[in-house]
């Protein structure tokens, strides 16, 4: 067997969904009012969008790929906006 | 009025029935153009270009996507209009009037039980005076029913946990259809009935012959006593809660800094789940009712708060 | 399907056959978001109408082992993916490692979870089982649990069908058609690292939320 | 007919059980699709009897409604929404595209096994005691008011569910990947395009519908409701997740008849399809918008007056691209050298029933009639115009089409048009009348029903008895053309795809020599008959 040592780019982005999930942590404890949401969804994108980009090796591969990994998002979208929307606007 | 002018027009028995006709009429009408045009040329085509038939079909002239873009458009421009025809009058449907009056519906499997505010009640009836708004509040005490009156080109969903409110109003007296539009079990079909509508001195006279023993708002005086209300609402109560003479109709602060207003859906969500809106001022005590008052019992305490609207607190 | 061919007939060549399965895997993933798509709709629905009792509900949650987990399920995602990254490379011996190291790390997920779900129960926590919510936000905070349990449920299954495929390519690699493996393995670690994702989401909607009031 | 036709690759039950060849699992789709036919089509009957007259007669008011239910469930996830995509589609596509199997054959096979798993629950639930909820399942009647066999019935449906994905993820990876060389997208036949925009929303909508299934499954077992009001949840959040998957599904529904249609008009006209571009884009417009209107369900639920605005408008712009279809195909029409063949008779009757089915989804679409029109016959009528008069008119259509090419044999012509005009009569009585009954306010799953209302229900019920021998037909000259008709040559109506370049029945692996597509699809004129496209 050769020797093998994992790539940088993998090593780099598990440190920093470790600092991440820290730092998601630390934050919900802070009082944001409003924020808190933001802050915790915002960073799950962030951390979302490493593991699609390095671990999933979506920063490789070509616009079909991409699309397709895409298309659940933008329909959940849709599901999440026009199905709120009932809910949101009721009186 | 013009619309008599249109072939087989019947006048409705209200207003908006007559609306909705006319707007059947002009979908029935577009419709209908596009029919016939479509299969004019389907016809036409068929005979002319049937296999055998030594006609010319040399290469053909023009564009293919002037065709394409006139046909897209012309269907747009065509779906607009009845898109902005219907939801101005679906608009209308939901506009309230001030002067209307109040009946309860509570719909259950397989019945509608019709409250009005004088106590007398009916099943599977509803008896209202002409010319004259009413703004049914409904509830169901299980799965959801559809309250529909065919001949005012109007129905609404009764979705339990809620109440939901239709505003109707009759021009020529007679007897209507009631159906449950909703599917709800074993007996949906037979959940029907009808709606009277009378002559104002025909109703009049209705309402006494039932002489109902008590009003709705004194039957739920009666149950705010006895479920304890009055222990922590009632005037000079050692409880501190807000009280409830003057407030229907009225804007209510709550503890998240919002305000709503004090209307039926409120008064029955505060009864339910007092928690989940909590005045401002007061502390969250009040135990929740949700389980423990009928629908029936609920619209009578909700009657009787408002019927404390012009009390002084 | 001829035999000793290293691909099925359909395919014109190993690559054409190994960017299909890989292709195949995002649609089923597009899938897969989706299902967790009308959950997460309740969710923000329910935390719309009820917004104070989710927060109290959430409180009620195990942040120690929800924080634990995550952690737990990134590495377990890092390890994956560095025994494709080591496969690639031909070091076989390593590659089965990590998968075992991956797939230990997801029981262990699923063992937490377990813990979990007993302290729920002892704390009167499951709808339908167990559950009394004391206060005047026990129907929003029941909606929020009968949210909670779905979803972690929903996404242990996942996680027990992941750990099983790591399982077995473990025990495959070596042994079988060299080229088969890679793909196969390539397609399954694509899935566990949805599993992560999906877990990233669900720890913002089920642990953070009311943590600072 | 020709030794190596993949029916003669093996005769034994293993061969055809455990065969991963697309050919025989849509054979293997077809004998399951018209057995649920059938049994839906039974059900039919039943309600059409019942309601012959406005009291009960025949059966009870419990009995009633499950009949209904069961009609609605069988029809829609275990006739509709496999009928072209999984019989058709499975056999024709990689014929079409050149391809020598789907790409993920197992998977396919797999796909039939969970669809038979999931109808065996959904039929025992219906023999055990039927299902009561109609095929909606609106809560909270289906979770804690029904007493009927809901639990199996949403499992059936459940396993179901996933037999749609797995075949639509087939497809599209399949359309993507499997194409043969030089066929580029817009040299794909519309059929295709129509299927790839179907598969697209069999992949993202069902899955919708499984994590709802399982809310429902949730609500029943533990009496804990995630839609139950007692606790604050929101019955209408389950109409938003339903209609979510439902309404797309109706496109799932008409797409690939769509589809099939393409390819009979084209070849029936001898003439390329008009406006190719639009019409393939169409498919996908439809699917894609197809996602945005699912509230015009919903416009006297209660939901809010924004939302109903919204979902509205969205509704009358979905209909633009259908509209285009059908501008289209007539257009396609015109210059044309036409042939009027029993599939032609098929197409040209979608036509017609298709645009007055669209025509009257625009009352619903538009808001205050809706309000009087939903939950009527108006409804019935306008979506079994759709998935009836459209729906099962192009997959007859295409079956005579495609039917040398699967079974290598030809049917009687004269008994083909003579069922297609049958259908197309006895479909109009039945359900024509249907509208008047809505427009007039008859609610729909009514048992029984004033009787001011008879005699409509009277014209339909006999139009229902037409049609039940029109759908007869078709299995007697079609089966016995099985065993009796005249060998199919390789190219029967003289057609320039792919699937007609190889033999009829194809060989185990579709074509000898893989193709190689030099030119646009629909090379109907002289000019080309004398160069095939296989060169």
């Amino acid at each position: 067997m050769e020797r093998w040592r994992p790539s940088t780019p993998l090593v780099a982005s598990w440190l920093g969904l470790l600092a991440l999930l820290a730092l998601t942590v630390t934050l919900a404890y802070q009082p944001f009012g409003a924020f808190n949401a933001v802050a915790a969804l915002g960073i799950g994108v962030i951390k979302a969008l490493i593991v699609a980009a390095v671990f999933m090796e979506l920063r490789h591969r070509g616009p079909r790929t991409l699309i397709f990994a895409a298309a659940g998002l933008f329909w959940l979208a849709i599901l999440l906006w026009l199905g709120s929307m009932d809910f949101l606007t009721r009186t | 009025m013009w619309r008599a002018w249109i072939p087989f027009w019947h006048a409705g028995v209200s207003p908006y029935s007559g609306d909705v006709d006319l707007l059947f009429t002009g979908l029935l009408f577009a419709s209908a153009l596009v029919l016939a045009l479509l299969f004019f040329l389907l016809a036409l085509f068929c005979v002319r270009y049937r296999a055998g038939n030594h006609i010319d079909r040399a290469a053909r002239g023009g564009k293919s996507w002037h065709w394409e873009v006139s046909w897209t458009a012309a269907s747009l421009v065509a779906f607009l209009g009845l898109f902005i025809w219907g939801a101005n009058l679906f608009l209308d449907a939901y506009r309230s009037h001030a002067d209307e009056l109040s009946v309860f519906v509570v719909a259950k499997q397989w019945m509608w039980k019709v409250q009005h505010p004088g106590g007398q009640s009916e099943i599977n009836a509803l008896h209202i005076p002409v010319h004259h708004p009413i703004r049914l509040i409904m509830a169901s005490q299980d799965v959801i029913h559809s309250f529909f009156i065919p001949a005012l080109r109007l129905k609404h969903d009764v979705v339990p946990g809620r109440y939901q409110d239709l505003e109707i109003e009759v021009d020529t007296p007679g007897h209507y259809h009631l159906f449950c539009a909703e599917y709800c079990g074993t007996e949906h079909s037979g959940m029907t009935g009808e709606v009277v509508a009378m002559e104002q001195a025909d109703y009049a006279a209705w309402l006494s012959q039932q002489s109902p023993s008590s009003s709705l708002a004194q039957e739920g005086g009666a149950l705010f006593r006895q479920f304890g209300c009055s222990g922590c609402h009632g005037l000079g109560s050692k409880v501190r809660a807000p009280p409830l003479e003057g407030l229907y109709g009225k804007q209510v602060a709550l503890s998240d800094g919002t305000t709503v207003v004090a209307d039926d859906k409120y008064l029955r969500d505060a009864i339910l789940l007092p928690r989940s809106q909590i005045a401002a001022g007061y502390a969250p005590v009040m135990p929740p009712f949700e389980g423990k008052v009928s629908e029936d019992q609920l619209l009578r305490l909700v009657v009787y708060i408002k019927s404390l609207a012009g009390h002084q607190p | 399907m001829p035999d000793g061919a290293p691909f099925a007939p359909q395919f014109a060549s190993v690559q054409h056959r190994d960017e299909t399965a890989e292709f195949g895997m995002w649609v089923f993933i597009a899938t897969e978001v989706l299902l967790f798509g009308g959950l997460v709709l309740s969710y923000f629905v329910y935390r719309h109408a009820y917004p104070q009792a989710f927060m109290a509900a959430s409180r009620h949650t195990d942040i120690l082992i929800g924080t634990a987990n995550t952690a737990i399920l990134l590495t377990s995602s890092f390890l994956v993916a560095c025994a494709v990254e080591a496969l690639s490379m031909r070091a076989h011996t390593t590659s089965r490692a990590l998968l075992i190291g991956a797939a230990i790390l997801g029981l262990l997920f699923i063992t937490l979870k377990g813990f979990e779900y007993a302290d729920e129960y002892r704390e009167h926590l499951i709808p339908g089982i167990n559950f009394a919510f004391d206060g005047p936000l026990a129907n929003g905070a029941e909606l929020f649990f009968i949210f909670y349990f779905i979803a972690t449920a929903l996404h242990a299954v996942h996680m027990l069908v992941g750990i099983g495929l790591l399982g077995t390519f473990a025990a495959r690699i070596g042994n079988a058609e060299e080229s088969r493996i890679r793909t196969a393995l390539h397609s399954a670690a694509l899935y566990w690292h949805f599993v992560d994702v999906v877990w990233i989401f669900l720890f913002a909607l089920i642990y953070l939320p009311g943590r600072s009031s | 007919m020709n030794e190596d036709s993949y029916l003669n690759a093996g005769y034994t039950l293993r061969s055809w059980f455990f065969t991963s060849d697309h050919k025989r699992i849509a054979i293997l789709y077809f004998a399951s699709l018209i057995f649920f036919f059938f049994i839906g089509g039974a059900a039919a009957t039943a309600i059409r009897i019942e309601l012959a007259t406005p009291q009960a007669d025949l059966v009870s008011s419990d009995m009633y409604n499950r009949l209904f239910t069961m009609h609605g469930i069988i029809m829609v996830w275990f006739f509709l929404i496999p009928s072209v995509p999984n019989t058709l589609g499975n056999f024709i596509v990689p014929l079409m595209i050149g391809a020598r199997d789907l790409a993920f054959p197992r998977l396919n096979l797999l796909s039939w096994y969970l669809f038979m798993l999931g109808g065996s629950v959904t039929l025992f639930a219906i023999a055990a005691g039927g299902v009561d909820t109609g095929w909606t399942f609106y809560a909270p009647f289906s979770t804690l008011y029904s007493n009927s066999y809901v639990m199996a019935a949403v499992i059936g449906i459940f396993i179901a569910g996933f037999s749609s994905i797995l075949t639509g993820l087939n497809f599209i990876v399949t359309i993507h990947r499997l194409r043969a060389p030089g066929l580029t997208w817009y040299r794909l036949p519309l059929f295709i395009w129509s299927l790839y925009a179907t598969s697209v929303i069999l992949v993202l909508a069902t899955p919708i519908l499984a994590i709802t299934l399982i809310l429902i499954a949730i609500e029943r077992c533990f009496g804990v409701g995630i839609f139950d009001p007692k606790i604050g949840g929101d019955p209408l959040l389950f109409q938003h997740l339903f209609w979510f998957y439902s309404h797309p599904a109706v496109y799932i529904m008409i797409l690939p008849g769509m589809g099939v249609v393409n390819e009979l008009i084209s070849c029936f006209s001898r003439k390329e399809v008009f406006g190719y571009k639009f019409v393939a884009w169409a498919s996908l417009a439809i699917a894609a918008l197809g996602f945005l209107v699912w509230g015009h369900h919903m416009f006297v639920s209660g939901q809010s007056l924004l939302a109903s605005l919204v979902f509205s408008f969205m509704s009358f712009i979905v209909a633009v691209p259908s509209a285009i279809k059908v501008f289209n195909w007539t257009a396609t029409l015109h210059k044309g050298s036409i042939r009027f063949d029993a599939p032609m008779l098929y197409a040209l009757a979608f036509i017609g029933l298709f645009t007055i089915g669209g025509l009257t989804g625009l009352f619903l679409a538009c808001l205050a009639y809706d309000v009087h029109a939903t939950d009527t016959y108006f409804v019935v009528a306008h979506f079994h115009y759709i998935m009836v008069g459209g729906m099962v008119t192009a997959y007859f259509g295409g079956l005579h089409y495609w039917w040398p090419k699967i079974t290598g044999r030809l049917y009687s012509e004269g008994w083909a048009r003579a069922a297609a005009i049958l259908i197309f009569f006895g479909f109009n009585l039945t359900f024509f009348p249907q509208f008047i009954l809505g427009a007039e306010g008859m609610p729909r799953r009514y048992h029984v029903y004033p009787p001011e209302f008879q005699v409509w229900n009277v014209l339909s019920s006999g139009g229902a008895s037409i049609l039940a021998v029109a759908y007869l037909l078709p299995l007697f000259y079609l089966g016995y053309s099985l065993f009796f008709g005249a060998r199919a040559p390789a190219n029967p109506w003289d057609a320039p795809g792919l699937e007609w370049q190889t033999s009829s029945p194809p060989p185990e692996f579709n074509f000898a020599v893989q193709p190689v597509v030099t030119r646009a699809p629909y090379q109907y004129s002289e000019a080309f008959k004398a160069e095939p496209q296989n060169a």
